[in-house]
């Protein structure tokens, strides 16, 4: 496994959501566009409408959720450890996940009440002009039974949008947790 | 009361009580009584071997994790020696945390309370301004060192125990050896671990997934019935029931709780159905179908590291899924892939209390370390996707056990029990090599009640 | 300690020390302390009849709701012969939630965990791959069903308790029952439960809202005070303590615990004030003012499902709010709306035990089935702007009890005392045709004080 | 009352926020000014200003929230129960409860510090030229007298605003609540 | 100390946040520049790029964070009190609180994980052509060690943004909590 | 058990078992114990003297501000004839909150549920519909009244206990009288409270932030290390533990658990360095360097209001930081500005316990209110700067106690303990004008282990 012991010094990057120089400014067409499809991803997978959702995918999509550990001194901001995943998955994989939830997927029958928060959007050119990047802000309160405590979590997605025939299209998506011993008891929900 | 031999709680109620040994039921409270809680953490997590990682997270000098035997926080460190310590994370000073960092290396472990210094090893170094002498005069520096835990490293994972003086490593282990040999003492340079656990809460008494992780086969039939919609068991949606898949089988325990279940992959997986072993040599098995986790390159290695009968039953009959004493889980799965492929998903998983009424589930993912990166790959992206925080198979888990610890709580629910009640008994299949408890055919309640009955004798011993 | 007659906490208090009979006066104590809380939910809440929902929810056979009794989760069912059944929602193999629906229909609930299957009537039909006998050798089928309730049905609303052998359902309502009737019984029909109750969460114990719905009339004109600024009680701000609107009227209450609070409305509420009774006859009474629920149409009805003394009082002044012992606030009264109309309002609550320090408000609303639609409509309205979740007058309550509940832990606080210190005693108003208990004039803590009583005599009795 | 055990199997429209096919898009004159009007409801609540968002209101406002019921199986998503409300009110109900807010109501006084955050906005057309179908997700951090532990609430509104005489008035509002059990002791705030 | 028990009654301006009586339409170029603006900053802080957050502050910065009071009937909406503060800071002070994240913070060392939700973003003219007067939503999640259970806070910011040279600097903050014990155990992140 | 002599917990341990007064040893168990808590509610927090604010916050009659006591939340207020009085802010009749503002002024406060009210000295006044007499009739008007507290105005500073009978607040501060004088009555008009105090919550035991209290001046080289990166204090990063700034100075403490650092302001900043005192006058030197809080023009102020020994000890080592017993910690110190001035912050913490696992840290912040504005400004923004939520030092105080409470909790971690052995034992330093123990030179463990005795002391006394 990757050797933490000696991690070089890096602050840069290693953290940081938008990496493009180019940014699509907030207001433009392309951003207007493309906050308008984050809302209303959120709203086909708070609606349960996978089929929906699976439309907005690309099928060389890169799915992923990488840990994160806790970590001083100089390393201290280097503490997403792209070794261990809590998601990796690919188009074929989501179809998985979202043929089984169809089914007898009990951890969502009865399903969750959920509702994903997406603020913070911003956009980047990425060197394919017709793919951005897009790093949005993401909180999800998850509601389960009768219970009055609800679950949730927050998160950054940085994904790369694709523009197809007048639609966008998700082709990569890493989800980096705020948590390094996430408090969901289970990631059944699509982040 | 917790000095008296034998264990009386303080309302009176004692261990046989709430374990009807005659009958195979455990009564619901045990799941959230408080004070059976405190119990457990002294007289099980406090006095048993626990997992706590695996040496390839720490291959340098000063390489260190920060892990959690039951609700203590320790530091499990390599020194310059190389050898490997446990170490209280708790300072002798004032009971800071002497290592903040989840991970890392260092060489010395200050304190960033008052300073206070000390090694790898747990040796204290000393304190700030040392001339003021600040650790006092009552002790001598060799009686301020971080206590130490009793290690042992088997296959490379690194187990520790409270308990200096108590039975050995392979004593705890028992008859199970021989089966847990084949999983993670098969080759030569062992299991890797992919990366760090994946680490997560979940809202549930410890023992709710312990005692499942004792072997309980009969639940993945009803729960995990989308993967059995899935088709990659064989049959329909329709017939799972009458093919029961992956419920025949032999399933093996020790005294001290362990268990596994011992499959024949064909009888599992559709895609291997047409695979037949009818005259084929054990080497001929094993290129057919190698054990989840080995590839072809690596099946010399399996001759050589373990005896001609382990090798045999890992080709024909190898154990796939099991636990350890008191929360450890062992998955090491045929996985097949939506690509086709299958190189399978090896996962041990350890379900850490943290108090009567949650855990932590710490998901560990390793992979033979001498495997193609290719295959390491595909395991990590198998054991992801079928174990774990988002998993297919363990997402069903982790909503069904809070679900029943909520259950453990009403007046006249507690006082409901759990049942193990179909058994099959211990009956030795024709020709089986192995030692231990065997209970072959259709899987039972054998394996989960041999876990209680060594919960029982732990618990009622006050030492 | 649990088992010795009487009830003697751990640290030796005694209930006597905890409600001074003599003082009437109830130490803070009693409403925060976890023991005291284990003791309830066994000698009360697992002993005595609970309201569970309304058998108009389940029309059909195989219709269900899940509800609480207490802490513990149960199943509401129809059978196929149409009779309702109330089981515990613990499977007896290992203690997962049988039914994971707050409601549905189903003729065969079965456990998503290992598939063990039951009917509505709690019976075990047994579990999957029968040939396998899974359920084990040790229990016959019929003991291993879901945990039956006994059941009883009062102007449809159903009750349920564990008490198998204890008093029978009229035992439990005692002399209440003479006017609890006029309340519940009094239509052919009957009422209908407009839909699945309003639930949500109150951080305070179960006990301080309890104690209030046995009709503390009294705090209405300080906490409610808003209800009478908008001037639809008469009077006006200023004015409210010397009218003291709703002061006066005669509480009701039973040896039980039960009460109810029997109102003039005319007294109550300006819109009525120029009704006189003068020399009218009943069913003239009923005409001019319905009591709150009625419509014209339904008047015939209530001389045929009421006995004569039971009219008059709802024709003159009838019962509007009190409560069930343990936990049940019954709120059937006037309320008058902004477009002028008044069809009033009928609530029922449950506030279920979720701990010492929660508990759940469960809000039924309801209309007389027979009702028109539009004033089904129209009622349901009122009882949500009125009770409930947003309700105007119990959005205040709601706010109370929590900062009741967070001044009973200190050290000092926990010794102070609720008192109920100004009784007026049971005097039989002249002409009073009805049985009980009678305080008649300005309302009192006689009622509340007859609660704690029966109280302390569950409390004291261990078995 | 509604017989949940006959309920028929429809996925379609029980979740479904927006309804309206014809999309006002992100960024549109419109689209801006409604969420202006959004963000201004909400100071307009959180500052306690009730004159001010009674202004806001349509006099024939329909404003409610229907509870949420745990379902499994082919019902699992039609979950939301029209039969029975957390708020079942009027223009005049809404006056009455604000007029209220002025006087002795204890619930609110002292009163909650409240924070309502508006997120994910959608906008479609209606049949009505002048209304415009508004979904947004709701969140509420409410907080009383020195307690450090907040209420709170999340939910998806369903509006209807009308344009009149250059601006929006509410005519029309359903809450989605996410809980089947509420954790807030009491809603004597506005969703 | 400022003597409450005489407070004037007056509802007005006590909580308002945009006091501007010109406003600045939402999806205008000003209005869009300062929220991605604040989107910028918040990720700024959430990657712990401190020399580019500093880099947004204008050096005559006043920083500041009132502390709420809990108050009941004439005077209860007036309950920010700014005779005592939760952060009383300017640029110099705030160089100092940077600097010392750059050594030996402990209360950030290891870092927590935060993630700042920006929503409800109003914005007015001020009588100076350059400033403006920006109010937004707040919404902080924070994660440290191995801790499931997050820290937070919400709060609402005013702040004076002034346009120099083609980018927005920070010339005022007012933070205004919800809370009056705040849950945060420490202010050891800037909001 | 709780009313048995000394202190033995339920499971048998005694108080020595938890405090080895030998060894200087306390037991982490002590940190997280729930019956200790309980405990320490009713023999510390429920006897001794408690801080809860200044008469500068409550200047009129009828001014109020509500504090806590411990767990218990009382109403500071003053009546007409500007008495301050603390009441229990729990109502006698049903035990409402009868005042539920922060602050405020009422010369009568009415309870919001059934309306009874009660004057600023905690009087009853009376019900509602006085001609209902709703108080009752068993108890006259005179015993309805809020419990009082007894009350103790030094250095305007608001103190009270539950205590009636016990020590008198000069018996209660002892020998540390002659320090505290020094900082809390040195001039005519005394101290102002500059705001509301700030508020927040700690997840931790009380007591890990309140045994620091007591003059753990050896955490502030190493936890506090960013001072000294600074540069502020002197020295590099690399020679903070050479310099060991603040380090060397009179520690001085009194039985009951008090102490204070008395140091040489000079010793401490760089500032100061070039400063010397050599053959200066004591007025010489307050001028060349006053202390925290003190301006030129109240000089003069302190010759009149100390005796000449305080005030040449102000003048040469001032105390600067400790604490009261049992929640306070004293802040009086040199505060070096950004801008190159410095007036010193002055600030005092009280620790309230809310549970065994939280408590309220209350942050008081003061300037003489005879300063000039400005420097009330100054010293308000300096006192944040450092202080309190977002003060740089306590920052890291705030996020090291709850990660030492999340320490007490395991098995083998509350069997460790917390060490107070690096002691320097009680020396007069030559010429030392003041009373009480005294330990000069490097800050050691002796003042901690003082409090730790008094703790002992009083949680051995079940009276
Ligand atoms: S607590 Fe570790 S050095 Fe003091
Ligand atoms: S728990 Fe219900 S079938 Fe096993
Ligand atoms: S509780 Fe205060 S008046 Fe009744
Ligand atoms: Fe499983
Ligand atoms: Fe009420
Ligand atoms: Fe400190």
């Amino acid at each position: 496994m990757i050797d933490r012991s000696t991690a070089a010094v890096d602050k840069s990057a290693v953290l940081r959501g938008l990496v493009s120089k180019t940014r699509v400014p907030l207001g433009s067409e392309v951003y207007n566009r493309i906050l308008e499809t984050l809302y209303d991803e959120a709203s086909a997978l708070d609606e349960r409408r996978f089929d929906d959702w699976v439309a907005m995918l690309a099928t060389d999509l890169v799915y992923t959720a990488p840990i994160r550990l806790t970590r001083t001194g100089p390393n201290r901001d280097r503490d997403i450890m792209r070794t261990m995943m809590h998601f990796d998955d690919t188009y074929d994989t989501i179809l998985m996940r979202t043929g089984r939830l169809s089914k007898s997927a009990w951890a969502e029958d009865p399903p969750s009440r959920t509702r994903r928060f997406i603020t913070n959007v911003r956009v980047g050119e990425t060197e394919n002009a017709d793919e951005y990047e897009v790093v949005s802000y993401f909180q999800m309160a998850r509601s389960r039974g009768g219970d009055p405590v609800n679950e949730g979590t927050t998160a950054e997605r940085r994904d790369i949008w694709r523009h197809v025939a007048g639609a966008y299209k998700l082709a990569r998506r890493e989800i980096i947790f705020d948590q390094a011993t996430l408090s969901m008891s289970n990631l059944a929900v699509f982040i | 009361m917790l000095h008296t031999p034998g264990l009386v709680l303080n309302d009176g109620t004692t261990i046989d009580e709430l374990i009807n040994v005659g009958m195979h039921e455990v009564s619901m409270r045990v799941m959230n009584d408080p004070e059976i809680h405190r119990l457990e953490m002294e007289r099980i997590f406090a006095k048993t071997w626990l997992l706590l990682g695996h040496d390839t997270e720490i291959p340098k000098a000063g390489d260190f994790v920060q892990r959690e035997m039951g609700e203590d926080n320790v530091i499990v460190a390599r020194d310059r020696s190389g050898e490997i310590h446990v170490s209280l994370n708790v300072c002798p000073h004032r009971g800071m945390k002497v290592c903040t960092a989840e991970a890392g290396n260092a060489l010395a472990h200050k304190c960033i309370y008052h300073g206070w210094a000390f090694r790898p090893n747990g040796d204290f170094i000393g304190a700030p301004v040392e001339k003021e002498q600040m650790h006092g005069n009552q002790l001598p520096k060799s009686e301020l060192g971080l206590k130490q835990a009793r290690v042992h490293i088997y296959g490379g994972m690194i187990f520790a125990t409270w308990n200096i003086e108590g039975p050995s490593f392979d004593e705890f282990l028992g008859d199970s050896k021989f089966y847990f040999d084949q999983l993670f003492c098969r080759t030569d340079s062992g299991l890797e671990l992919l990366g760090p656990p994946q680490r997560f809460m979940i809202p549930a008494n410890w023992k709710i997934a312990s005692e499942q992780s004792a072997s309980d086969g009969f639940h993945t039939l009803t729960l995990h019935r989308s993967l059995m919609e899935g088709g990659i068991m064989g049959g329909t949606a329709e017939s799972i029931y009458d093919n029961a898949p992956g419920m025949y089988g032999v399933d093996v325990s020790s005294a001290e709780g362990h268990s596994l279940r011992c499959l024949e992959a064909a009888q599992t997986f559709k895609m291997f159905s047409n695979v037949s072993f009818e005259g084929k040599t054990v080497e001929e098995r094993l290129h057919m179908l190698p054990p989840p986790g080995i590839t072809p390159e690596l099946i010399p290695q399996l001759f050589k590291n373990l005896s001609a009968d382990q090798v045999e039953m890992l080709a024909t009959i190898p154990p796939q899924v099991g636990g350890m004493f008191p929360n450890v889980l062992v998955l090491f799965i045929f996985a097949p892939r939506t690509d086709g492929g299958s190189s399978g998903a090896l996962a041990l998983h350890t379900y850490m209390p943290k108090g009567p009424d949650k855990f932590e589930f710490v998901n560990y993912i390793f992979a033979e370390k001498d495997a193609p990166e290719q295959v390491k790959r595909d395991m990590l992206q198998n054991a992801i996707l079928q174990s774990g925080t988002s998993g297919i198979i363990e997402q069903d888990d982790a909503d069904t056990w809070p679900q029943i610890f909520r259950n453990t709580h009403g007046a006249i629910s507690r006082t409901r029990t759990l049942k193990y009640q179909a058994l099959s008994g211990d009956i030795k299949p024709e020709g089986w090599k192995g030692p231990g408890m065997t209970y072959p055919g259709f899987t039972k309640d054998d394996t989960q009640w041999n876990w209680w009955l060594n919960y029982h004798r732990l618990m009622s011993n006050p030492r």
